[in-house]
This record gives C-alpha cells, sequence and structure tokens, in this order.
C-alpha cells in the first residue's frame, strides 16, 4: 500500500470508531424526539453517568463487558424516573421539556461532580493489543467498540421493525393519538422509550471510558456531536441518524486529518449548516404528525 | 385597534387605566425608580459593580426577549451577538479612537447586521432546526475570534487601549467615576426596556406575537413571516451589541474564553434568565437578570445561617437546576407570570370588594404586557 | 459545556500534589526517599545552574522580621485578598492553597509582632473576599478594595478574571501580586501593551514554559540521536503559546521540528492529528496540556507508534500505571513541575509543609506545594517595603521588589524577572517500562 | 350499552361540552349531526379516553369509563376512528392491521381476524405490502375501519369517515357500515356532517349545537328541516 492510501485507510479507520459513538447517542436523542418531540439535552450527562458507573462498576471488580450492560441498565432505570418525575409532565409542551432537560444537565452534572469529584479516570482498557494491517494501526479496542455499536444498532433496528414493542413505538412515534386509539399504553411507551434512550447514551459512555480518559465534562461535547447528528439525519429518524453520524464521523476526522485542525468544529458545524439550509428537515426527514407540528 | 402610542406615558396609561393607580401602577412605578437610588442604597462598591452587570445582563437579556419571548424562536446565538457589538466597539475605539456616543450605535448596528447575517439563512428553518444552526454560526464565529488572530489577537483577546472617559460633559470612567457609569449602563437598561414595551405596543410587535402563537395563521393572514422574524433577529441583535459596549467598558476587555459571550454557558445562563422571569411577560427578562446577579448575594448568606451550612457549588448548582427544573413544572410562565397571575386575583379581589361597596367598578383590572 | 477550565496544566499540577500526597503518606519509604533526593539534589543543583548565581544578598525571613527596638509607633495595614474560594472545584483547590499561602505568612509575621519600617512596627490586616469565580465580582471587589479600602496591595484570584482585575489594579498604581497562570500571556501582555507598563502587578506562579528550554537540553545530551520533534497543543492562548515556546527551545537545543498540530478545546479522538504528525516520522512527540487530553494523546499516541519518546507533564506514576506494558521500547518524560511539587526539597520546605499542616488543623490540604508559590513572597513584599521605607508609594515598592533576592521555603534565591515572573526550578522524570521513575531536580533557569 | 349523563369537557380553555346525555344501546346505529365546532369530535375523544371532562359520567356495559386511560378503554371494547383516518403511513398495510390487533396476545385468534378482515376489504389483502401513506383515500378509510376491526369492538366510534371520499367511495362506505351493524352485531356511534348518508344509515340521531344536544329522536320521526333548523339556530334549545 502506498503512504498515502495508507494514511487514508487509517483516517477512515479513526472516523469509523467515532462515528459509532456519534450514532448511538444521536440514536438516544432521535428515539426520545421522535415520540415526544422533546429534544433532551441531559442526554448528555447520562452519557457522563453510564461512563462514570462502568468505571465504578469496573473498579468493584466487575469485568468491563458485564459494567457496560450494567451501567446502561441503571441509567436506563434512572431514565425512566426521570420521565415518569419531570418529563411527562411536559408532553404537551416540548419546548419546556427541553427547558427541563437543560436544567437537569446543571443537577447531572453537579451530581457526578460530588459523587466522583472532577478528576479524570483513565480509560480501562480490555484489549491492550493493536493490530497492524498495511501500515494501519488497529486497536483491538476499538474494533470492539465498533463492533458493539454496530450490534446494537442492528438490534435496535431490528427491535423497531419486528417486535410488538418496536411496531408500537413506531405508531406512537407517527400519531401519539391514533396509536392510543389501538389499546396501545402509550404513557409506557413513552417511558420505556426513555429508559432506551437513557441506556443507548450511557453505553456510549460506558464505551467511551474504554477508549478515553473520561472526566465530568465529557457529555456536552459528545451531546452536541450527538444533536447534530440527529439534526442532520432528521430528528426522529433512525436510519437517517447512523448515515449521518458516519457523515459527521468522516468531515470531522477528514477535516482534522487533512486540514487545519483548530477549525475543526467550523467544518462539522459549516456541513451542518449547509445541510439544513438544503434540507431543513434533515436528509432523511421523519414523517409523522408531531414532526409536522414541531418544525 | 388601538393606534400606536406616541409616547411611553400614553401607552402606559392605556395599558394601566387609571383606576388601577393604586394596585398597579404605583408599585410598578416604584418598583422601575428604585433602580436609580441604586448607588445610595448599596453599601458597597461591589454591589454597585454588580448592579452594572444586572444592567448589562438587562440589556442583553430584553434583546434576547424580542426573539425568544416575542417570536418564539430559539436563539442559541444571541450572546455571541452581544460579542460581536463588544468586538466591534474594542476595534473601532483601539484603532481608531471612536468615542462612547459613536460606538453605542455602531456596536448596535454591527451585532444587527450580524444577526441579520446569521438569520438570512437560519430562518429558512424553524423550531430546534434553528435553534442548532444559530448554535452553529455561534460556535463557528468563536472558532473565528479564536483563530482570526490578526484581527481579534486571538485567545487573549483585546483590551481598550485608552478606556473611553466620557459622553460629552459626564465623566465615566469606570473606578473613580463609577456612579456616573452605572447611571449610564442603567439608562441604556431603561431604554432598552422602553424598547421592548414599544415593540409590544406597536404593530410590529402585535406581528410578532401572532407569528409565535400560529405561525401558518399568521402567514394565512399575509403576514411576511421570514421578514418578521429577521426584523426581531436584527432588533434584538442591537440590543446585545449596545449592551457590548458596556461589557467592554466594565471589564475593558474582550476574549472568546469559557467566561465570556461567546460561551455556551452564557448561552444557557440567558435562556434561564427568561425562563425564570417569564418568558412571556414584558418584565420578565429583567426580573431574571436581577434574579441571576443578585440572587446567589441573598442565597448564600441565608443558606449560611441553616443548618446546611456552607454549601459547596456544586451542591448550590444542584439545588438552581432543581429549582429551574420545578419552575417550569410548575409555574411555566416564570416569576412574572406567577406574579401576574397572583395580581390578577388581588385585583379582582379589590374589584369585587368595589362593586359590593356598590361603586361603579371600571372595567378591564387584569395587568397586560 | 458550562465550566470549561481556562487553565489546564493546574489540573496536572494539582493532581501530582495529589499523588504524591497519597505516596507520602501511605509509605514511609518514600520518606526516606525524599530525603535522599534531598541530599543528592545539591550537587545537581550547581551543576545544572547554567548562568551564574547570583551574587549580592539574598535576603532570608530572618531578615525581614528582625526589629532594632528603636520603633515608636504601632500601626495596622490593610492588603486585599480575593481568591475562588468556590466555583470550579479545579480552580477552587488550587485557589485555595494559594490564598493559604499568603495567610499564613501574614499570619506568622504578626505572630512575630509585625515588622519594623523607621520607627513604625507594622502588621498586616488582610481584608478577605470570595470571588466566586466570576469575573464580574472579582473587578466589584478589586474597585471595592481600590475605592472603599484604599488598599495598596492586592493578592489574589489565581484564575477567573485575573485580567480584568489587573487592569484595574495598574490603572490605579496598586501592587497586584496573584498566581495568575495566564498573566503572561493575556493581561500583563496586553496592560503593557496598552498602557505602556504594568510596573505593579507581579506573578507568584512560575510560567511553565520556562522549563522548557533545560528540558530540551537535558534530552538532546541524553539522547543525541533523536533529531525530529512534532508538537501537538490545544487550542487556546495557553496552548499556541506553549506550542510556541516548544519550538523554539527545542529548536535552540539543536532539534528539528517535523510538524505542529493545533486542536480544539474538548477534544478526546487524536487519532486524526496523530495519524498526520505519524507521517513525519518524528522521533519525540510533546504535548503539555490538561491530564484528561495528555492522557488520551499518550495513549494514543502509544497505540499508533508515533515516535519513540514522548514527553508530557503527567505525573510519572500516573503515565506508568495508566499505560503499563504499552511503555515498553518507548520512554516517556515528565516534566514542568516546579521543584517542591514531588517531595521536598529542603529542609525549609520540609519544614513550610510540617507547620502548614499544623496550620490548616493536623492535615496537609490537597496541592499544598502551590501555597509555597504564595507564601515566600508575602516576605519578599515586606523586604521590599522595607527597603523602599515605605507601606504607602506603591512605585518605590514595585522598584524594590524588581531586585530583591530572597531564599524562601520554595527556592533558596526567589526574585522576579525583568517581565515580572518569579524564577524557580522544576523536576524532570523519565518513565520506562520495568524500571524505575528518574527523576532529577531541575535548576530554575536563569535570565 | 353506552350511557352518557352530564358530559363537560373542555378543549384548552373552550368548554366544548355542556352537560351532553346520550344513549347507545346495543347493536344499535346512533348519528351524532352537528355544525363544524359543535363538539362532536371532542364527544367521541372524550369516550375513548383522549380527552378526560370536567365532570359527568359515561358508563359503558355498567362500567364507568370516565378516568380510564385509553388502551384500557379500547380493551373494553370500544374503537374509535378518528376524523382523517389517522393510519400509519409509514407502516405497511398489514403492519397496520397488525397495531390493530394490539391488545391481542393469541396468533390464532389475530391471524382469524386478519383472514376476516382481508375478506371484507379485499382491497386491502391485496396491498398489504404496500405503505398505508400510498393507498387511496377510500382504501385509506377501508384500512383505518379495517385496523379498528381487527381488536373486535362492540362499540365503534366512526368520526366523519365519509370525509373527502367520492360518492362512489361513499356509497360503499354506506353499505360496509351496515355491514359491520348487520352481520357482525357491532354498536356504532357515526359523526357525520353528511347528514343524509347519516339518518340512512342509523336509527337514533342526535344534533349538537356549540356543546350542546340540541336534538334528539329515532331516525324516522326526525324530520331534515327539524335537524337543519337546529344545525343553524339551536337558539330554542338554549
Amino acid at each position: 500500500m502506498s503512504q498515502e492510501l495508507s494514511v487514508f485507510m487509517q483516517q477512515l479507520f479513526n472516523a469509523l470508531t467515532i462515528s459509532g459513538v456519534y450514532a448511538l447517542v444521536a440514536l438516544g436523542i432521535t428515539v426520545i424526539f421522535g415520540l415526544t418531540g422533546i429534544v433532551k439535552f441531559s442526554i448528555g450527562e447520562l452519557l457522563t453517568l453510564g461512563a462514570f458507573l462502568t468505571f465504578a462498576f469496573w473498579e468493584g471488580g466487575t469485568t468491563f463487558f458485564l459494567a457496560v450492560p450494567l451501567a446502561a441498565i441503571a441509567v436506563g432505570g434512572f431514565s425512566l424516573l426521570l420521565e415518569r418525575g419531570a418529563f411527562r409532565f411536559t408532553l404537551d409542551q416540548p419546548i419546556n421539556g427541553f427547558i427541563v432537560s437543560l436544567g437537569l444537565i446543571l443537577v447531572l452534572q453537579n451530581l457526578i461532580i460530588e459523587i466522583w469529584g472532577v478528576g479524570f479516570k483513565a480509560p480501562i482498557r480490555p484489549f491492550t493489543q493493536v493490530w497492524e494491517v498495511g501500515g494501519v494501526s488497529m486497536p483491538v479496542q476499538r474494533w470492539f467498540v465498533v463492533w458493539v455499536a454496530v450490534v446494537i444498532i442492528g438490534l435496535l433496528f431490528m427491535v423497531l421493525r419486528y417486535t410488538k414493542y418496536g411496531r408500537a413505538m413506531r405508531a406512537c412515534a407517527e400519531d401519539r393519538d391514533a396509536a392510543a386509539l389501538m389499546g396501545i399504553p402509550v404513557a409506557l411507551v413513552i417511558a420505556g422509550t426513555f429508559a432506551l434512550g437513557g441506556a443507548l447514551a450511557a453505553t456510549a459512555g460506558g464505551l467511551l471510558a474504554s477508549l478515553f480518559a473520561i472526566q465530568p465534562f465529557l457529555g456536552s461535547q459528545y451531546l452536541l456531536k450527538g444533536f447534530a447528528v440527529a439534526l442532520v439525519g432528521g430528528l426522529g429518524n433512525v436510519e437517517g441518524a447512523v448515515i449521518a453520524a458516519v457523515l459527521v464521523g468522516l468531515t470531522e476526522t477528514m477535516g482534522s486529518g487533512y486540514l487545519a485542525t483548530e477549525w475543526r468544529d467550523a467544518y462539522t458545524f459549516g456541513l451542518l449548516i449547509a445541510i439544513l439550509l438544503v434540507r431543513p428537515r434533515g436528509l432523511f426527514p421523519a414523517r409523522g404528525r408531531l414532526q409536522e407540528t414541531l418544525q | 385597534m388601538v393606534a400606536v402610542s406616541r409616547s411611553f406615558a400614553g401607552t402606559l396609561l392605556r395599558q394601566y387605566p387609571p383606576a388601577d393607580i393604586l394596585t398597579i401602577r404605583l408599585p410598578l412605578a416604584i418598583l422601575l425608580a428604585l433602580p436609580l437610588l441604586a448607588p445610595m442604597l448599596l453599601p458597597s462598591t461591589r454591589l454597585l459593580s454588580l448592579a452594572i452587570t444586572a444592567a448589562i445582563f438587562l440589556i442583553v437579556a430584553n434583546g434576547l426577549h424580542i426573539v425568544f419571548g416575542y417570536t418564539g424562536q430559539l436563539s442559541l446565538a444571541h450572546t455571541t451577538l452581544w460579542g460581536v457589538g463588544a468586538y466591534t466597539a474594542a476595534l473601532l475605539a483601539i484603532h481608531y479612537g471612536w468615542p462612547t456616543a459613536a460606538l453605542i450605535p455602531a456596536a448596535g448596528i454591527s451585532a444587527a447586521i450580524a444577526a441579520v447575517a446569521i438569520g438570512i439563512p437560519a430562518f429558512r428553518t424553524a423550531g430546534f432546526s434553528f435553534a442548532i444552526i444559530t448554535f452553529a454560526f455561534a460556535e463557528i464565529l468563536r472558532t473565528v475570534a479564536i483563530n482570526w488572530r490578526d484581527l481579534t489577537n486571538g485567545g487573549a483577546g483585546l483590551m481598550l487601549r485608552t478606556p473611553p472617559t466620557s459622553i460629552g460633559p459626564i465623566e465615566f470612567e469606570t473606578i473613580r467615576h463609577l456612579d456616573n457609569f452605572y447611571y449610564l449602563t442603567l439608562a441604556f437598561a431603561y431604554l432598552s426596556l422602553a424598547g421592548v414595551f414599544l415593540i409590544r405596543q406597536s404593530r410590529l410587535g402585535r406581528t410578532f406575537i401572532a407569528i409565535r402563537e400560529n405561525e401558518s395563521l399568521a402567514r394565512s393572514l399575509g403576514i411576511n413571516v421570514y421578514l418578521h422574524k429577521l426584523i426581531a433577529f436584527g432588533l434584538s441583535g442591537f440590543f446585545a451589541g449596545v449592551a457590548g459596549v458596556f461589557l467592554l467598558y466594565n471589564n475593558q476587555k474582550i476574549e472568546p474564553g469559557p467566561l465570556s459571550p461567546f460561551s455556551a454557558f452564557f448561552t444557557i445562563q440567558f435562556l434561564l434568565m427568561i425562563l425564570i422571569g417569564g418568558r412571556f411577560s414584558m418584565l420578565g427578562p429583567t426580573i431574571g437578570a436581577v434574579i441571576a446577579v443578585f440572587a446567589p448575594e441573598v442565597i448564600r448568606p441565608l443558606i449560611g445561617l441553616t443548618p446546611l451550612g456552607d454549601l459547596s457549588t456544586a451542591r448550590i448548582q444542584i439545588i438552581f437546576g432543581s429549582t429551574l427544573v420545578l419552575t417550569v413544572l410548575f409555574a411555566p410562565n416564570g416569576v412574572a407570570g406567577q406574579a401576574k397571575e397572583r395580581y390578577g386575583a388581588l385585583a379582582a379581589a379589590l374589584q369585587k370588594f368595589r362593586e359590593r361597596q356598590g361603586g361603579a367598578a371600571p372595567p378591564g383590572a387584569a395587568a397586560g404586557g | 459545556m458550562i465550566k470549561r477550565l481556562r487553565v489546564w496544566w493546574i489540573v496536572g499540577v494539582l493532581l501530582t500534589a495529589l499523588l504524591v500526597g497519597a505516596a507520602c503518606t501511605s509509605d514511609d519509604d518514600v520518606d526516606d526517599d525524599g530525603e535522599d533526593a534531598t541530599a543528592t539534589s545539591a550537587p545537581t543543583n550547581g551543576e545544572a545552574a547554567t548562568a551564574t548565581p547570583f551574587t549580592g544578598t539574598i535576603l532570608t525571613p530572618e531578615d525581614v522580621l528582625r526589629k532594632d527596638g528603636t520603633a515608636t509607633k504601632e500601626v495596622e495595614i490593610e492588603w486585599g485578598w480575593m481568591f475562588e474560594l468556590s466555583g470550579p472545584p479545579q480552580i477552587q483547590i488550587f485557589a485555595t492553597v494559594t490564598g493559604d499561602g499568603v495567610l499564613f505568612a501574614v499570619q506568622e509575621i504578626n505572630d512575630a509582632g509585625g515588622f519594623q519600617i523607621g520607627d513604625t512596627i507594622y502588621t498586616i490586616k488582610l481584608l478577605e473576599h470570595d470571588t466566586e469565580s466570576d469575573p464580574n465580582k472579582t473587578i466589584g471587589i478589586t474597585r471595592q478594595l481600590i475605592v472603599d479600602d484604599e488598599v495598596n496591595v492586592i493578592w489574589g484570584p489565581a484564575s477567573f478574571g485575573e485580567a480584568e482585575a489587573t487592569v484595574i489594579t495598574q490603572a490605579e498604581q496598586v501592587l497586584h501580586l496573584c498566581a495568575c497562570q495566564d498573566r503572561g500571556l493575556t493581561s500583563l501582555s496586553s496592560v503593557e501593551k496598552a498602557a505602556g507598563e504594568s510596573h505593579w502587578a507581579f506573578q507568584t506562579l512560575p510560567l511553565v514554559s520556562r522549563f522548557f528550554l533545560q528540558g530540551a537540553l537535558n534530552v538532546k545530551e541524553d539522547h543525541p540521536e533523536y533529531e525530529r520533534v512534532a508538537i501537538i497543543c490545544i487550542d487556546s492562548e495557553i496552548g499556541r503559546s506553549i506550542c510556541e515556546l516548544y519550538e523554539e527551545s527545542y529548536s535552540a537545543a539543536g532539534f528539528e521540528i517535523v510538524g505542529v498540530k493545533v486542536f480544539p478545546p474538548g477534544t478526546s479522538d487524536y487519532t486524526p492529528l496523530l495519524t498526520n504528525l505519524k507521517q513525519q516520522n518524528p522521533d519525540i512527540l510533546l504535548n503539555f496540556d490538561d491530564p484528561t487530553a495528555q492522557l488520551n494523546i499518550l495513549g494514543q499516541a502509544l497505540d499508533m507508534n508515533v515516535a519513540s519518546s514522548y514527553n508530557t507533564s503527567l505525573p510519572p506514576d500516573i503515565v506508568q500505571a495508566a499505560f503499563g506494558d504499552r511503555l515498553e521500547g518507548k520512554e516517556v518524560t515528565a516534566g514542568g513541575i516546579p521543584r517542591q511539587a514531588t517531595v521536598p526539597t529542603s529542609e525549609a520546605a520540609a519544614a513550610y509543609f510540617e507547620r502548614y499542616a499544623e496550620f490548616s488543623g493536623g492535615e496537609l490540604p490537597l496541592a499544598s506545594f502551590v501555597s509555597l508559590l504564595s507564601y515566600d513572597f508575602v516576605y519578599m513584599l515586606v523586604a521590599a517595603m522595607q527597603q523602599a521605607g515605605t507601606v504607602e508609594d506603591t512605585t518605590a515598592i514595585a522598584d524594590a521588589l524588581e531586585t530583591i533576592h530572597y531564599a524562601g521555603a520554595a527556592e533558596d534565591d526567589i526574585y522576579f524577572n525583568e517581565q515580572h515572573f518569579s524564577v524557580i526550578g522544576s523536576d524532570g522524570c523519565i518513565v520506562r517500562f520495568e524500571q524505575p521513575i528518574e527523576c532529577s531536580h531541575d535548576a530554575p533557569v536563569r535570565d | 350499552m353506552l350511557k352518557i349523563r352530564q358530559l363537560s369537557s373542555f378543549y384548552g380553555p373552550i368548554q366544548a361540552l355542556r352537560e351532553v346525555s346520550l344513549d347507545v344501546d346495543s347493536g344499535e346505529a346512533v348519528a351524532v349531526l352537528g355544525p363544524n365546532g359543535a363538539g362532536k369530535s371532542t364527544l367521541l375523544r372524550t369516550i375513548s379516553g383522549l380527552v378526560k371532562p370536567r365532570s359527568g359520567s359515561i358508563l359503558y356495559r355498567e362500567h364507568e369509563i370516565v378516568g380510564r386511560s385509553t388502551h384500557a378503554i379500547v380493551k373494553l371494547g370500544i374503537v374509535h376512528v378518528p376524523e382523517g383516518r389517522r393510519i400509519f403511513t409509514q407502516m405497511t398495510v398489514l403492519e397496520n392491521l397488525m397495531m390493530g390487533a394490539f391488545t391481542r396476545d393469541n396468533k390464532k385468534d389475530i391471524e382469524e381476524h386478519l383472514e376476516f378482515v382481508y375478506e371484507f376489504f379485499p382491497d386491502l389483502a391485496e396491498k398489504r405490502r404496500q405503505l398505508g401513506g400510498e393507498l387511496s383515500g377510500g382504501q385509506q378509510q377501508m384500512l383505518a375501519i379495517g385496523r379498528a376491526l381487527m381488536s373486535e369492538p362492540s362499540l365503534l366510534l366512526l368520526d366523519e369517515p365519509s370525509l373527502g371520499l367520492s360518492p362512489i367511495m361513499v356509497e360503499q362506505l354506506g353499505k360496509t357500515i351496515t355491514a359491520i351493524r348487520q352481520d357482525l352485531g357491532m354498536s356504532i356511534m357515526l359523526v357525520e356532517q353528511n347528514a343524509g348518508l347519516a339518518l340512512e344509515l342509523t336509527g337514533h340521531v342526535y344534533v349538537m349545537q356549540a356543546g350542546r344536544v340540541v336534538l334528539s329522536g329515532a331516525t324516522d320521526e326526525v324530520s331534515i328541516e327539524e335537524i337543519r333548523q337546529a344545525y343553524l339556530g339551536g337558539v330554542s334549545n338554549s
């Protein structure tokens, strides 16, 4: 392989890992938005919480492979409680839900600081090997993260398409009232979706804890990127979020790989503006009554 | 249709009929006049400095109120426009020695132009797409402020070479003539308040509200929604730009750092101010700005007296965040909204009392705004 | 999103202290090592000093506190004291110990009966304020101290609002001593540019970048075969300045700079940049940022095998713990930490920490070495007042402060250089796979 | 079967139902007529639990259903086909029908119902793999009704089913509704603007005006003229 090609392949691999994480966060945002019209900004903090819980479980002796699902379940449950305690009162006014999530950012971020302090935690590395193929360095840990993301996304698609709960979710997303008239317990589905969104974000956080050092302000960066991804893909559209995640991951990686690095965020947000100007509701707009009234 | 009023007082009179002078006009007037006495009432320069900060915040918040409160558009670029105003003023003052009297309109206009420039593409979208596009522009502007080093001096920011010291005969150098600087800032705070009031009373303001309430209805009535959103955004930018001059004078520098107008911190902070104050009330942003600046001054010592003792900042933030969540859940119209409800109830009770006394009750006792 | 720290490296310094603190309290052997280090550091110190040492009088605490019994008056003077006692916890810890150093020194001076100038004995009262890490509040406090309280001296803050405060103090010719980390990069230089001078501002925290040249020379000496250097820095004023100083220092030491990359704050994935830098085949990768970024950069660079040697400001034991066998065949150098940050290198420092522990109720606070970086300067300021013969004429005091050399707890010869930065030595350490961490104490870089 | 007494509901700040009382007997078809904004849709939405009433009672087979959630009411056997069809446009015809069977768990049972609905609406069988959004208006209406039949309700609430349909489709709809009542023995509550169609299909008629029932009677006893009068004024009763 020529050097240029191997560098390019290396950058592609770099982009792949980060896209997987963005996709998980964006899916968390997008499923909740699709159902409720609430943009849950505090999902960034749920990601941080997932990362720290994973670390705490791991530190307590649990293996990393069990720590991540445990953290995801815990955060999913916590997210469910938040829905029951706060978000369900804002379903008529999604903007209020958005504001509640802003307030929760403060609460959760400082809660994490109270519990774990402001310091960082070094990454957990279950796999330390690095594969070298044609000049491309591929840490096994990164492959692991990519595959976990792919499997989770695949599972999510299967659940949405082929299970009763998945169909109910899609029905609620498209038309909440009509879904209720089918006998679907809409409130339960919404609560379940909050749990799912939280669990997805926490999984992303757990995976991040194996790649990078984590600190209590971790969530905000991923939230903003995840939100950008969800918007580019079309808020509420699950397939769109995955494609957009790859697009944003590539832009960011290639932008900082081949152009001036310090302008990286400008590339990403420039792309976002350009796409939203051409397609104001994202590349693959979700179609439902909620989306029509909100956007 | 009530014609657009030519005088502030006239509008005020129409808004609050004379019969309600005791229940609404007088307390409101006292409340609004109170800041004039601040230099006499506040015991220290430190608190007067905070009052200046509150006045600056108030101008910024009133600007955001036009686009967020009136038109209902969630702009996440507003504080960046504040920074644009400050940078414009700093550049003009440092490189061309412009006097204050010229800096204020120049900063306002440049921020308004920036707002319109962002608005032209951004208003092709709505809702969260609009919010995130404005946020994207804000991030890009921040990146520019950090990296266009020839113009902005990078992360170090711009510092005033010779702080402007007077408008005409009035000295307002910020340490020896802090009272004057306070009154100058306060004057513009009042102007901004009058500004949002007059806009609200005007046909333009009613159009904004119509757009907020029902955009498609407004469109079907022949209103050019896009143009009016642009106007609202431009106006809000003007307010922010003017406030930028005062920020620059107060801090004597402007930089794109983590606690500057370019930070997401302030973006959220100002949204919270408006929400806590009341996003459907004219006085909401004012109340919110005053609360945001002075509440910690009151709360910290108070908590210190309780068994809770000295709370860590993290815990205070947890309390603050929870309060916000509870406010949204239980009082979505903020402090002003709550006050108005209570006041409305009080006024109604008074009216009933008068009716029972046999007096001819005047109609329309509810406070508007 | 909300609290992004302005000065990343403080955290690194803090963590060093944290870990060293933990090591010292948990392991008795380390204490012995510490004494050894003290014993062996003296010659190293002498050899490494590149410039001629100061030959004039170096003042001591005894000189400052000496009284000749001729005093007839007693006067209490007031100084301003404002630090970030609340706000982002990282800054808070750092600011608290910095402020403590001042409190401790003032208390000592007062307990010793004050200091004498002519026929007057002066004692000091500190007007204490919490800035809450809010620049607006810092501005307000500064104005109050100058206008209402009419102080001539202000200590603090540590980071937030220091530039804003400096503008005011310099316009009002008030002596302003702070540990403001980026003062040299923002306010001091800007004030200098703006007002022609900033004569009354002094920086008590040594500029980390001053250690770079010594570091570069050390590396060249140990590894003459290394030639190509790549640098990676955060896109902030500090980061860019560190990049520039790295470039200058390593070029001066005879290295070739093959790549410089600047990344936006909040980055966690550095692989795109590292891929790019790896193409240049660097021997050494330099990075100096907040610990999270350094850990990520170092980890990813080790994965990708970017260079043979890596330089970081991460505490050596963190490096060893975090990377373990991934260090095989690699060498990580750590440096840029003030000398007292690892173990006390002088008796005075050891004694200081003992007294400080007593002062703060038995236990040393986190990062307590930072308090040394303000403690000594209180004595220096008093010495300057004595030399100028006044507690009021700030210009005369500042003139005197520029010339004084002082044997303090942090260093046996502390002074302010031309730019009013304090000059203090540093530690440099090397981490290799399955080998003990080697540290040497570098002398201060003389101007 | 369904006894509504003194029902009052609000639509936002506006009172949409003012003490409405109404009965539907088992196996009966009832029409609710009235101009736009008379509160007909709110009435159906209140019955199906989408709108919580301010006061009043709804007894269904002696159960009080006020305060129950929509999905519980569906389980009791009341299914509401909302105005404008509201089929799931992003789902296939089959998936739409499966949504209708959400309350059922027995797979065999569901299969049987599916076969039955396909027999009833052969068009749907043909297009079972197509997205709901790709169907014509008439087919969508059939899908909406077929979807409702999947849960085998005992009371079917139909809101403006003829809206936007061609005269031929309206005629077919009429046949379908008659068949549902006669062949399947379901009770039907039909809200319509098309008074002619409604009167043709039902045995009892209620006319609403401004949230109140202003006229009620057996279809064959009420004259078109009376209904028109009630539509326009309704003043006499207010």
